[in-house]
């Protein structure tokens, strides 16, 4: 009975909803609003090699990349006050010789291509924040391997509080830089492109390592 | 031919979310999921958009499974 | 100059986030203070400025319909209430072993705070969408933070329900990008079509949306429980601040007024239920979060009949409804259980506190609630709809039956002598909130000249 | 080269359809993942190597090249974890019934 | 009928965002409410980086070899902000169900009810 109310709502919703979406400009076509206005301002502006994704991300629209990394740090810090207290952790599996091995052979390798990623964000597809999930993806096939203990050893315990927050941390400090270099908060120099660039190294190398503790931990936080 | 490979995709799209919604089996709904991310993530790099589809394979497709995965395990003792 | 505060106002509540957890549990609450005095000081001054026209700014030098623009209007000075009311929330809790104060728990509070922040100054729709999220899931953490049964489930609705919220907000934002190539706020509204199916199902996923974390009458169902559940402190942040969040994203609609039936008949709607429904609660803060849904009915009612006096109401309400929830915070505190007959007595100055803010919710003349009842009511005989008048005094009588049967299970019960007045820690915030929505009421009608819609 | 190409990227789409038709018509799990397993080393890989071979020398012959190497490494030992897990959960492999 | 075989992709995705819509509302785990909500979100993904799409576009990347049309960058960055927020929705909706499985034994929504 739930069900079929249920589905009833969702065909009732959806009915208006196609009929809407049917009703946008042609998908594809140059000449509706979303190709002709700002958009086509990026493009025309565009440096000669460049991801221009990352451009916006970063610059352009650098106010919704600092608040990204702050919704995933917002999610570590309120799955970290969820924790339970004085919860045992799952015992540690016992893991097979085969796969063990081969984790442990491909675990460099994935961390070399994953800063790969990081550091070329900004002129081929990649970035920060696709880096920082296949860091943290290795912590968490180290860990569903070898158990989380295992895992907890990739992170320095000292460091953590700061290395969670690096994400947001490069970004204000960018922030500053900018508004001195620039004279507004978040810009980019173009006229000093040694900074440029280390500005924008140095921002994708925080979103990496920070979005990658984050991930690491929210794993650890559910699993012990 | 460009249209027909969008189409299957699409459909194809459609059956794997339906997959998950009707699976009575939470492991294989979170399988059937990764599945359906993957194959917007072909999609959307068949679209020209690679940097989406590499976060979505990465973040949607593999941390967001892992963690489903995890959860499941820890509360289907 | 001046216009740098604007993204300085964001980043301090949001680096003093990210920094918490470096601190220890005693420090952290210090910090937290802190961190949201240095905010107040600073939106304070903007609010000050506000008197010369709007500040804006763009990020990274970016001329406005290419890059991000803040800006700080008259909504955007509702920051001050965020900073002074997460402030007082720390400080009622700190020294408390809670989940609250832990380094995490100050994290948490101050991220919501600067998440709102930025949702009050952002001019760009995708930038108030982040932002919201932001908030939104700081809130559900803060909900769990509380150690009571069910909490978990009270949070993971409200998590449910806010989520499915914000990806509605999010399909609007796209749909809205798509037919105006552009995000700005004021960019969008030049260029929006006329109609057409489109545009309606935007305008729609942005009021369900919004209703939706402003807690409107038939889809308030999360509200009663993740705000009953919460600790105290957190409560008077969710009720005071973060559903306004709601209502405030609704001003930022484009097209708002095309919504005019709709938004009088759910705010009517709210009015009425919320006030029917908290008159069968026995839970003092289930009452208490029940009249947030009333209230918030009121300020909807507000966009479509009086949008100064629903402006008026969101502040004052905001500061009202948080002295309640401390007050109800320092009861149990005491009582250490939610059974709280015969209290009143044991905690004079408490009680006369939580009764000047019923005062206050219920809308008489001298304090805080007036104002804007007032105008909204002016609103609708000026408008020619005298039933919604009708539906506002039928509502604040039914909230009066409400806050006096509460009264006087409170005070005219034996009185219980193993309970001391509250410390003083909760005793100054209380007392402080209570002060400033006296001294709210009194200044209403240079506050409707300054919001002056 | 082209010739090459064309037959490498046929026996892998037979054995990528042989595959298939194990997954689906196969008795018990261990024999399943054995048929899986197959369509991801031999049938994925030579349908890489003939695009490798396609595309000719260069950057993107060589990353191809990769794939081949970490698809050969990944997929036995996935299937060899799977088989495994399936052991420690007591699956019993399917055996011809006596008589 | 024409108009809805014009924009089938959007189409599409709409009847994703229902299939969502429908299981976070009818099903009784709050695990695969979750995955519903995934699901919605992905939906409206699709369909930003549809509505940046243009005919015969490249991606948006320049330097040797690109050709203009590019793809609007722009929703690309808007859908991979939308991915971590939907990532991190999950992370926090997951550690929720921790935490009420841990109270109540169990995530299925008829063996809680009343406290639903």
């Amino acid at each position: 009975m739930k069900g079929r109310l249920a589905a009833a709502f969702a065909t009732g919703v959806s009915i208006p909803m196609i009929a809407a979406m049917a009703a946008l400009p042609r998908h594809g076509s140059p000449d509706q609003p979303i190709h002709t206005h700002v958009a086509r301002h990026y493009i025309e502006q565009a440096p000669e090699s460049a991801n221009l994704v990352t451009q916006v991300l970063l610059d352009y629209r650098g106010m919704d990349t600092f608040g990204e990394v702050v919704v995933i740090f917002a999610a570590l810090v309120a799955v970290l006050v969820l924790r339970a207290r004085g919860e045992r952790p799952l015992p540690a599996p016992s893991p097979s010789p085969i796969v063990g091995f081969i984790v442990r052979l491909v675990t460099p390798f994935f961390a070399l291509f994953a800063f790969h990623v990081i550091l070329t964000g900004h002129e081929a597809p990649g970035g920060g924040l696709q880096g920082a999930a296949i860091l943290g993806g290795l912590v968490l096939m180290n860990g569903i391997v070898f158990g989380p203990e295992r895992a907890r050893a990739f992170l320095p315990t000292r460091a953590l509080p700061w290395l969670q927050g690096a994400g947001p941390l490069a970004f204000l400090a960018a922030g500053i830089l900018g508004g001195i270099t620039t004279g507004f908060a978040l810009g980019y120099p173009a006229h000093l492109p040694v900074l440029h660039e280390a500005m924008l190294v140095g921002v994708e190398l925080g979103i990496g390592i920070g979005g990658a503790v984050i991930f690491s931990r929210l794993y650890l936080a559910m699993e012990a | 031919m460009n249209e027909l490979f969008d189409l299957v995709l699409l459909g194809l799209l459609v059956l794997t979310a339906l997959a998950v919604a009707r699976s009575r089996d939470l492991a294989g709904a979170a399988i059937l999921f990764a599945a359906y991310s993957l194959t917007l993530c072909l999609l959307w790099q068949h679209r020209g958009a690679p940097d989406v589809a590499l976060t979505e394979a990465a973040v949607g497709a593999g941390v967001t499974t892992f963690l489903f995965l995890v959860v499941i395990a820890r509360t289907s003792e | 100059m001046t216009p740098h505060w604007l993204p300085v106002l964001i980043a301090i509540p949001i680096a003093g986030g990210v920094l918490a957890p470096v601190f220890s549990r005693r420090t952290a609450s210090v910090w937290g203070l802190g961190v949201l005095a240095a905010t107040l000081g600073v939106a304070l001054g903007l609010t000050g400025l506000l008197a010369d026209g709007v500040i804006s700014y763009p990020m990274g030098g970016w001329p406005v319909p290419f890059g991000i623009e803040l800006r700080f209007d008259v909504l955007s000075a509702f920051a001050t209430a965020v900073a002074l009311i997460s402030a007082l929330a720390i400080w009622f809790s700190s020294g408390s072993q809670g989940r609250v104060t832990s380094p995490e728990g100050i994290a948490v509070l101050l991220l919501c705070a600067g998440g709102m922040v930025g949702f009050l100054l952002a001019a760009d729709y995708f930038t108030l969408f982040v932002f919201l999220e932001i908030l939104s899931i700081s809130a559900y953490g803060m909900v769990a933070m509380s150690d009571e049964r069910g909490a978990g489930i009270a949070a993971f609705r409200y998590l449910l329900m806010g989520a499915a919220a914000s990806i509605v907000i999010l399909l609007s934002v796209g749909l809205l990008y798509t037919l105006t190539g552009s995000l700005n706020m004021g960019d969008v509204r030049l260029r929006l079509p006329d109609g057409g199916l489109p545009l309606y199902l935007a305008l729609g996923g942005f009021t369900a949306g919004f209703l939706l974390k402003a807690a409107a009458f038939p889809l308030h169902v999360w509200l009663p429980d993740a705000h009953a559940t919460a600790p105290s402190a957190v409560s008077a942040i969710l009720s005071g601040l973060v559903v306004k969040m709601g209502v405030i994203g609704l001003l930022r609609t484009p097209g708002l007024d095309q919504l005019h039936e709709l938004l009088l008949w759910i705010g009517a709607a709210s009015l009425l239920g919320g006030a029917l429904f908290a008159l069968v609660q026995d839970d003092l803060k289930r009452l208490l979060a029940y009249s947030t849904v009333s209230n918030i009915g009121l300020i909807v009612l507000g966009l479509a009949l009086h949008r100064t006096g629903a402006t008026i109401h969101i502040l004052n309400h905001a500061v009202v409804k948080a002295a309640l929830f401390l007050a109800a915070g320092a009861f149990i505190h005491r009582a250490g259980s939610r059974a709280l007959e015969g209290i009143g007595r044991s905690m004079p100055v408490t009680t006369a506190a939580f009764a000047v803010g019923a005062m206050a919710v219920i809308g008489i003349p001298p304090t805080a609630g007036f104002t804007g009842k007032w105008l909204v009511t002016l609103g609708a005989l000026h408008a020619g709809r005298p039933v919604f008048a009708v539906i506002l005094l039928l509502s604040s009588l039914i909230l009066a039956l409400c806050y006096a049967r509460f009264l006087v299970a409170l005070a005219f019960r034996p009185a219980r002598a193993d309970i001391r007045e509250a410390p003083v820690r909760m005793l100054v915030p209380i007392l402080l909130l209570v002060a400033l929505s006296l001294v709210l009421g009194l200044v209403g009608g240079r506050l409707a000249e300054f919001v002056g819609f | 080269m082209s010739v090459v190409a064309v037959a490498l990227g046929l026996l892998g789409a037979f054995f990528f359809m042989a595959g298939t038709v194990g997954l689906l018509r196969l008795p018990d799990f261990y024999s399943r993942a054995h048929a899986a397993a197959k369509c991801d080393t031999v049938g994925a890989g030579s349908i890489l190597l003939a695009l490798a071979i396609a595309l000719g020398p260069g950057l993107a012959g060589l990353k191809l090249l990769g794939l081949v190497i970490l698809i050969l490494i990944a997929g036995p030992t996935a299937s060899h974890a799977l088989a495994r897990a399936a052991d420690r959960r007591g699956i019993e492999p399917w055996t011809r019934e006596e008589g | 009928m024409s108009p809805l075989l014009e924009n089938l992709d959007y189409v599409a995705t709409t009847i994703l965002f229902c299939i969502g819509l429908w299981t976070l509302i009818a099903d009784s785990n709050l695990i695969k409410k979750v995955m519903g909500l995934n699901i919605m979100e992905t939906a409206v993904f699709a369909f930003i980086v549809t509505s940046g799409m243009i005919e015969g576009g490249d991606a948006p990347i320049t330097g040797p070899g690109a050709e203009l049309p590019f793809m609007s960058p722009i929703p690309h960055a808007l859908v991979l902000t939308g991915i971590v927020v939907a990532v991190s929705t999950t992370a926090v909706a997951l550690a929720l169900l921790l935490r009420v499985h841990r109270e109540h034994g169990t995530l299925d929504i008829d063996e809680l009810r009343g406290r639903w």
